[in-house]
């Protein structure tokens, strides 16, 4: 009972931003997905965060909206991770080349 | 509180009461009394583990038609002690191009996520590690880090035959755990808690594996698959990939994959015990009785809940040891097109029985439940045997084509 | 809760520590004479051809992804069952839609013929 | 009982949609049969409520409303709710007439019980059987369409959307229907997907309304921001609106409540195709002609108005606002008139009538003739549909002709057709009242009462411009009208096609019948009271009923002579011109009024060429050599490329699409890719440069606008 | 410094560690296997937050199949990804100067949050912090009492959600892995 609130935001937020450099430094995709799923775990640590700290109240019957949107997050984050890597092996597929900067999709 | 009703407790008291009397701060005193917690039970099982040696070499033995060691010790019981000494003093062999420290993990994760399963693992109703209100999420959490421990295993010796035993095993193991999971949730729902002690305390009236047969059968099975022995051991199947993800594997670090098979085998007859046969309880009330007071002792709940697991465990031997190994593609048709659906099955019945009965009273709600799945049961085998007799009609008229031909051409 | 979770940290530490002590112990006692020959890989006694490290079908990638999606839902789960004893039995419904979406991968898979292994 | 009939009274063609496609596509009677059962039942809902809401005092005031909590998300509630007043009320009654006409119509259009075509495949139009009939010679007639269930799952799906959108008391389901009418729309003009035309206009048509999609919704989240609901009861309250109306916008000074009627006003253009979203409804006319009949004629297009009608509240709030309106909608009348007179696809000038008639009610709407344009909405669902289904009825006989002599003609070009009178007496009639109907026939058609009433209402309210604008178009509706009927039934037949076609079947006649039926009597509950002769006959009914549903609703305009006189003349006058110029078109067949328009195309062609693409080829050049930054610059060219191209298919198709009737792939456009590649060239097309240069940009974004803050 | 402190700076430490390993390791192997690490780090900072329910199913869905998955990944695209060739300073700088930045404004607004320094109030005695998740997943009615617990908010439309999400992503995702030819043949 002794952290303060704060301890686990700067947490997230180093975890969050540890997580961008990879995506955004990194050239092989599922290093950039990674990265990806870092950034997403500082958000589920931020979110229970809140729920421990703000959320929950004595003598108030259990609100669960930080664990709801955690876990609401989790399905995201599962979704997001087999379609992401699903892309990344039928890109694969193709053209045998899963960096990045050799996949410039979106110019077409 | 004496030593005799809840041992544990009563130890942790006095520890406390010494140390403190020493003037410890409560901190350390906690972390002392949970280190020798824990390694007291850790050190059991790694007692039991060896024991456990024994039995499956002596059954084995039997099942086979053999004598099996009876040279060491009356009975052989010293063939264990044997085995150990000769698996610490062989040489330790490291391939050349194996990524050293994953290789040297591989085996310590195994066992860990076999002993963790230990830490809430209820011997008796004051007799458990940690009564954690999500234990049956934390066993499957355990799982989960074996099917890690397997793939580093595979990954890490770069040999072709362990990181292809490596695949298989994850894939049967992955597999299997969803009707798992999916039928760890009728205990769940029937004891209204995830806690294992809780499941247990629920079933003092009647066994879950009465309420619902069958998900008791199919946690048995998927849980031989997840354990991975036969005949689901794909991932060890001599003829083909030699011995799979720990073929590299020798000396102690092969031993430490050994008996964490052998003691997650049993572990996991407990966990059959607990779920579905009443864990450490099992006297249906007869505990009450002011004449069998006795029977609600926690070491006499300890003997029971050690036989039960030791049951299950002797059911898995005897299921390995009499089934020939399944077909990969047999192995993940059967999970995916029976075991999962049928769980599914079993659980929205039971979900809806469950929520509609609660209030009814006892014997109705436990008759419609049963019935219910009896009546499941029945439909699934119909089912079945219809495709049986689709399948052997298609058969027939092909061989009888053949034979038609045959008789045009000669 | 909180010391239940502290127990399990100290067993885990625990259940660490103790797998490596014969290992430690063989390390010591146990004989060690390597030779190139002795630490190839292990391939039945034949010479080993390429990397081991080979490229995989992709079909246990398949049975992954819909472990993953499955293990998500069968999660999402728990709290239904548990809580279901205070609900409604609207709250069971939800909870077989819920399945339903479920089986409706499942049927989709099947259709398309993906749970056979080929 | 009425609630509980408004609400179920959308979901049996959801169901029969459902049960179509998963249970029942390989039968086509099933299919055919839910479809129909399950308009029927909404139809039978709708008469019931309609008589109910008849019997009901003052429900203008009143409406049936029942309302519950749909979803609960966090701690707030998605709401959703059913209401009956007059004006849905009438909405509900043409609807369910001609959606119920249009399904038993499409059962013959799509030649069920024919045999199935030699070498038809699904997404193409079928070509015809060859079969042998009794005295053993082989002749081919129309094969039965391939896809039929799926016509019909999707029609089915369609009339949930409309029945969803006119019963619903909120925006919410309002705009659910409304996007379900676009989703089918896309799916229908696209249903013969084999043709490349039909899959582009299908894609046309999803993105223009897109557009307009966007800005209602736009509009729509403002509404909720400033009053915290979507239901209709709550945003026209009266406190509600006067806030709205106080409430000054930064945008040209608007007030609130303007500017969001205006969004959704957007949102109207493209739905009924107001100009400049105009260009999507001629290419519609890919699909099946049923499709044309009810989503581009009789409903969907009627939603636009609807919802227009719906927002008179907060539009009326705003009088600019509502001068947009009227002009938008006066210029889409006479726009859209003159584009008709040079067409010579049978369905594309209904097409381009369409979006004139829908024009006039939206510059009804504009100069506050809430009752006219409600009117007209219904009046003209009715005619057009049956000018529609007659049409249909036309080209079915043409392709059995076509079948028959084997000769390949385009059996949509009026000039191929001719002398169809004798041919199919029926469908000659009932179109012929559809005809006369569309363009204002004094007294008996229902077209004539309502369009007179607009113009009578503009007139009274001095609305010169719009008044002017509206008769000249009448004329020309007029004028093209006579000269499609003179085309295609009178004279003799140019070709041997049209010589062998052959009178429809009986699902098809049936439905003109009907709506022919209503095409004359729907005008005689709107009947002025000042009327001369007719005026007391009937009670002018629709307007006390419909002037209840909203309080600005205006008076009643005093009767006028000038209004009518002229009404009368154009309309004489154009029928009378139309008849004289095309009564002697030839076997050859030429039209003489093609030439200054296509001159005039390609003065358009030229100017918007030097307006547009000129500048933005320019810039292209100069960024491309300049600040080539791929690292920071390439998200926003990126964007300007984008922007430059939607821009530019915009304007290219607002200009050019209607004078070359959708004709793709000229000049204009081939400029206007050329630059977007040449925009498109500077762009790396990597994710993670994309996302590192809006991150930055976010900061520098922020840097700056925290710096202002501080400053000031 | 308390007993818990420590134990938290540990955990901190571990993962951001952990963190700064997985998008720093070359062998991509190696990256999976640090995130791994992370989650745990992660799990056992829901633990120290009590949040039972968090920690198991970290392990289950993120190590015990989202890390499998990933680990799949990699060994089907070994040919290319053994080794994650280090990308260009061009590529890097601008990278680690919007994280820089993203971290300061983080920070900033961590700075600038009133509740920052809160201490955690102690949880109510007899929560049942899954059955009460369920209840906030499932209870149909907002603001309903069932057994006298009264919830405030409901979530049923994202749970239900969450499973149609789900299953867009598995039949996405599966007809993305497969080959054409596995398409034609089914």
């Amino acid at each position: 009972m002794s952290i303060p609130l704060s301890w686990y935001l700067f947490l997230a937020a180093a975890l969050f931003c540890t997580g961008l450099y990879g995506a955004l430094s990194r050239r092989n995709a599922i290093a950039i997905l990674l990265g990806v799923e870092l950034m997403l775990n500082a958000v589920n640590v931020n979110l229970i965060a809140f729920w421990r700290y703000l959320d929950l109240r004595p003598n108030d019957p259990a609100p669960m909206n930080g664990q709801a949107f955690a876990v609401i997050v989790f399905a995201v984050a599962a979704a997001e991770v087999a379609v992401g890597l699903a892309l990344i092996l039928s890109v694969y597929r193709r053209r045998k080349t899963v960096a990045a900067d050799e996949v410039n999709l979106l110019k077409w | 509180m004496n030593f005799w009703n809840d041992p544990l407790h009563f130890l942790a008291e006095q520890l406390t009461a010494m140390l403190s009397r020493w003037g410890l701060p409560t901190a350390w005193i906690t972390f002392i009394e949970f280190f020798l917690g824990a390694m007291a039970l850790i050190v059991f099982a790694m007692v039991l583990d060896i024991g456990l040696v024994w039995v499956e070499r002596k059954v084995v033995a039997r099942f086979q038609d053999r004598l099996g060691p009876n040279r060491l010790g009356p009975f052989g019981l010293f063939q264990p002690v044997a085995d150990i000494i000769k698996m610490v003093i062989k040489e330790d062999i490291t391939p050349a191009t194996a990524d050293k420290f994953l290789y040297n993990l591989a085996p310590v994760l195994a066992a860990v996520a076999v002993i963790a399963l230990w830490a809430i693992l209820p011997l008796a109703s004051t007799i458990y590690g940690a009564d954690l209100n999500v234990g049956l999420l934390y066993v499957i959490a355990a799982g989960a880090l074996g099917t890690l421990a397997v793939l580093i295993a595979g990954w890490a010796s770069r040999n072709k035959f362990a990181l292809l035993g490596a695949f298989r095993m994850v894939a049967s193991l992955i597999s299997y755990e969803i009707p798992m999971v999916i039928v760890l949730l009728v205990p769940t729902l029937l004891a209204g808690t995830m806690s294992l002690r809780g499941i247990a305390e629920a079933q003092r009236s009647i066994w879950f594996a009465l309420l619902s047969p069958l998900a008791c059968l199919i946690f048995l099975i998927s849980a031989i698959a997840e354990l991975g022995r036969a005949p689901f051991d794909l991932h060890e199947a001599e003829s083909e990939i030699v011995a799979g993800y720990h073929i590299e594997y020798s000396g102690m670090k092969f031993g430490w994959f050994y008996a964490a098979e052998l003691l997650h085998a049993f572990t996991f007859g407990g966990l059959l015990a607990i779920l579905f046969f009443g864990g450490y309880t099992g006297f249906f009330g007869l505990e009450k009785l002011p004449a069998f007071i006795w029977l609600d002792n926690p070491f006499v709940q300890a003997a029971v809940f050690l036989a039960k697991a030791m049951v299950g465990y002797w059911v898995i031997m005897w299921v390995k040891y009499s089934l020939p190994r399944v077909r990969i593609d047999h192995l993940l048709a059967f999970n995916w097109k029976f075991l999962t659906p049928l769980a599914l099955v079993v659980l929205v019945s039971t979900a809806i029985l469950h929520r509609a009965l609660m209030e009814a009273p006892r014997w109705q709600y436990g008759m419609a439940l049963w019935l219910a799945n009896l009546v499941i049961a029945w439909i699934t085998i119909e089912i079945l045997r219809a495709q049986a007799r689709r399948q052997r009609r298609h058969q027939r008229a092909a061989s009888q084509r053949q034979q038609t031909a045959q008789e045009q051409t000669v | 809760m909180r010391n239940e979770w502290l127990y399990i940290g100290v067993f885990l530490i625990v259940a660490i520590i103790v797998p490596l002590v014969p290992l430690g112990f063989a390390a010591l006692v146990a004989p060690r004479k390597p030779n190139p020959t002795k630490r190839l890989t292990y391939e039945c006694g034949v010479e080993t051809v390429g990397d081991a490290w080979v490229q995989f079908k992709a079909q246990y990638y398949i049975f992954a992804l819909v472990f993953l999606i499955f293990d998500v839902e069968t999660v999402f789960l728990f709290p239904w069952a548990l809580a279901l004893n205070r609900l409604p039995m609207f709250a069971v419904t939800e909870g077989a839609v819920f399945l339903g979406i479920l089986v409706a991968g499942l049927v989709y898979l099947w259709r398309k013929g993906l749970l056979e292994w080929q | 009982m009425m609630d509980w009939l408004l609400w179920i009274l959308p979901l049996p063609p959801l169901l029969a949609f459902m049960l179509i496609l998963l249970v029942t596509h390989r039968s086509h009677a099933w299919s055919h049969g839910l479809a129909t059962g399950a308009a029927a039942l909404s139809w039978l809902g709708s008469m019931v409520l309609f008589i109910r809401a008849l019997m009901i005092e003052h429900l203008g005031q009143h409406p049936l409303e029942s309302n519950i909590n749909w979803l609960p998300s966090g701690t707030s509630w998605l709401q959703i709710g059913v209401s009956l007043d007059p004006l849905s009320a009438v909405t509900l009654f043409f609807v369910a007439w001609t959606v119920l006409a249009i399904f038993i119509y499409s059962i013959g259009y799509h030649n069920f019980g024919q045999p199935r075509g030699d070498h038809d495949q699904p997404g193409l139009p079928p070509h015809g059987a060859t079969v042998t009939d009794a005295d053993g010679h082989r002749c081919i007639v129309p094969s039965v369409e391939p896809m039929y269930a799926r016509f019909f799952a999707f029609i089915s799906l369609f009339a949930f959307g409309m029945y969803l959108l006119v019963v619903s008391n909120n925006l919410l389901t309002l705009f659910i229907g409304w996007e379900i009418m676009g989703l089918c729309s896309y799916l229908l003009i696209g249903f013969w997907y084999g043709k490349p035309s039909a899959r582009d206009a299908a894609i046309k048509a999803f993105i223009t309304t897109r557009v307009g999609d966007m800005f209602l919704l736009l509009g729509m989240a403002w509404l909720y921001t400033v009053s915290g609901s979507l239901s209709f009861r709550v945003i026209f309250s009266a406190e509600n609106l006067r806030a709205l109306a106080t409430t000054v916008t930064p945008v040209f000074g608007l007030s609130a409540a303007g500017l969001i009627g205006l969004l959704c006003f957007l949102g109207t253009a493209g739905k009924s195709a107001q100009w400049p979203l105009h260009v999507w409804l001629p290419d519609a006319m890919e699909g099946p002609t049923p499709v044309s009949a009810m989503i581009h004629a009789a409903t969907m297009v009627s939603a636009g108005v609807y919802l227009a009608l719906r927002m008179f509240p907060l539009l009326s709030l705003d009088s600019r606002a509502l001068t947009v309106v009227a002009f938008v909608g006066a210029f889409t009348a006479l726009f859209a008139a003159t584009i008709a007179l040079a067409q010579n696809d049978i369905k594309r000038v209904l097409a381009y009538s369409t979006i004139s008639q829908l024009g006039y009610m939206v510059a009804a709407v504009g100069i506050g003739a809430y009752v006219a344009a409600a009117f007209h909405l219904v009046t003209h669902a009715f005619f057009k549909a049956l000018l529609f289904l007659g049409a249909g009825s036309v080209i079915h006989g043409m392709e059995h002709g076509a079948l028959h002599s084997g000769e390949h003609v385009d059996v949509q070009d009026m000039f191929q057709m001719g002398g169809l009178r004798q041919r199919m007496p029926v469908t000659f009639w009932t179109f012929l009242i559809g005809g006369l109907a569309l363009s204002g026939f004094p007294l008996i058609t229902a077209g004539f009462w309502s369009k007179d009433e607009i113009l009578a209402e503009a007139y009274a309210h001095g609305h010169y411009a719009v008044f002017l604008t509206l008769a000249a178009a009448a004329f020309l509706t007029a004028f093209y009208t006579m000269r499609q009927i003179t085309l295609t039934f009178l004279g003799q037949p140019r070709t041997q096609a049209a010589a062998h076609a052959h009178e429809t079947p009986r699902t098809m006649t049936v439905p003109l019948l009907t709506l022919a039926f209503f095409a004359i009597t729907a005008g005689w509950v709107g009947i002025p009271e000042h009327f001369p002769l007719l005026g007391g006959l009937l009670p002018n009914w629709f307007h006390e009923f419909v002037a209840s549903t909203s309080s600005e609703a205006s008076a009643k305009a005093p009767f006028h002579w000038t209004p009518l006189l002229i009404s009368l003349g154009v309309a004489l006058g154009g029928l009378w011109l139309g008849w004289l110029v095309y009564r002697k078109v030839g076997a050859p067949a030429q039209d003489k009024l093609q030439i200054p328009v296509l001159k005039n195309r390609w003065y358009c062609d030229t100017l918007y060429s030097i307006l547009f693409v000129r500048p933005s080829t320019w810039l292209a050049e100069h960024f491309v050599s300049r600040f080539l930054d791929q690292g920071i610059l390439d998200g926003i060219l990126h964007g300007v490329a984008r922007l430059s191209l939607v821009l530019g298919h915009a304007l290219r198709n607002y200009v050019d699409a209607p004078i070359i009737n959708g004709l793709i792939g000229d000049g204009t456009g081939a400029t206007v890719k050329a630059s977007g590649s040449a925009l498109r060239r500077m762009q790396s097309g990597r994710v993670q440069s994309y996302m590192t240069a809006s991150l930055g940009m976010l900061f520098i974004v922020a840097v700056l606008y925290l710096g202002l803050r501080r400053l000031f | 410094m308390t007993a818990e402190q420590g134990l938290f700076l540990c955990a901190a430490a571990f993962t951001l560690a952990s963190a700064v390993m997985v998008v720093s390791a070359r062998r991509l192997i190696h990256a999976a296997l640090w995130l791994i690490a992370v989650l745990s780090g992660v799990a056992i900072l829901y633990a120290l937050l009590q949040a039972s329910f968090l920690v198991v199913v970290q392990v289950v869905i993120y190590i015990g199949a989202i890390a499998v998955l990933f680990i799949f990944a990699i060994m089907l695209t070994r040919r290319q990804t053994d080794h994650d060739a280090p990308s260009r300073w061009t590529r890097r700088a601008p990278a680690f100067l919007i994280s820089l930045l993203t971290l300061g404004a983080l920070s900033g607004i961590v700075l600038a949050f009133p509740e920052a320094g809160r201490l955690p109030p102690p949880m109510p005695p007899d929560l049942d912090a899954v059955n009460a998740l369920g209840a906030a997943l499932l209870s149909p009615t907002g603001a309903a009492a069932y057994a006298g617990v009264l919830f405030h908010e409901s979530y049923v439309l994202p749970f239900e959600v969450a499973s149609v999400l789900l299953l867009a992503a598995l039949v996405g995702a599966i007809y993305l892995a497969t080959t054409e030819r596995r398409r034609r043949e089914s």
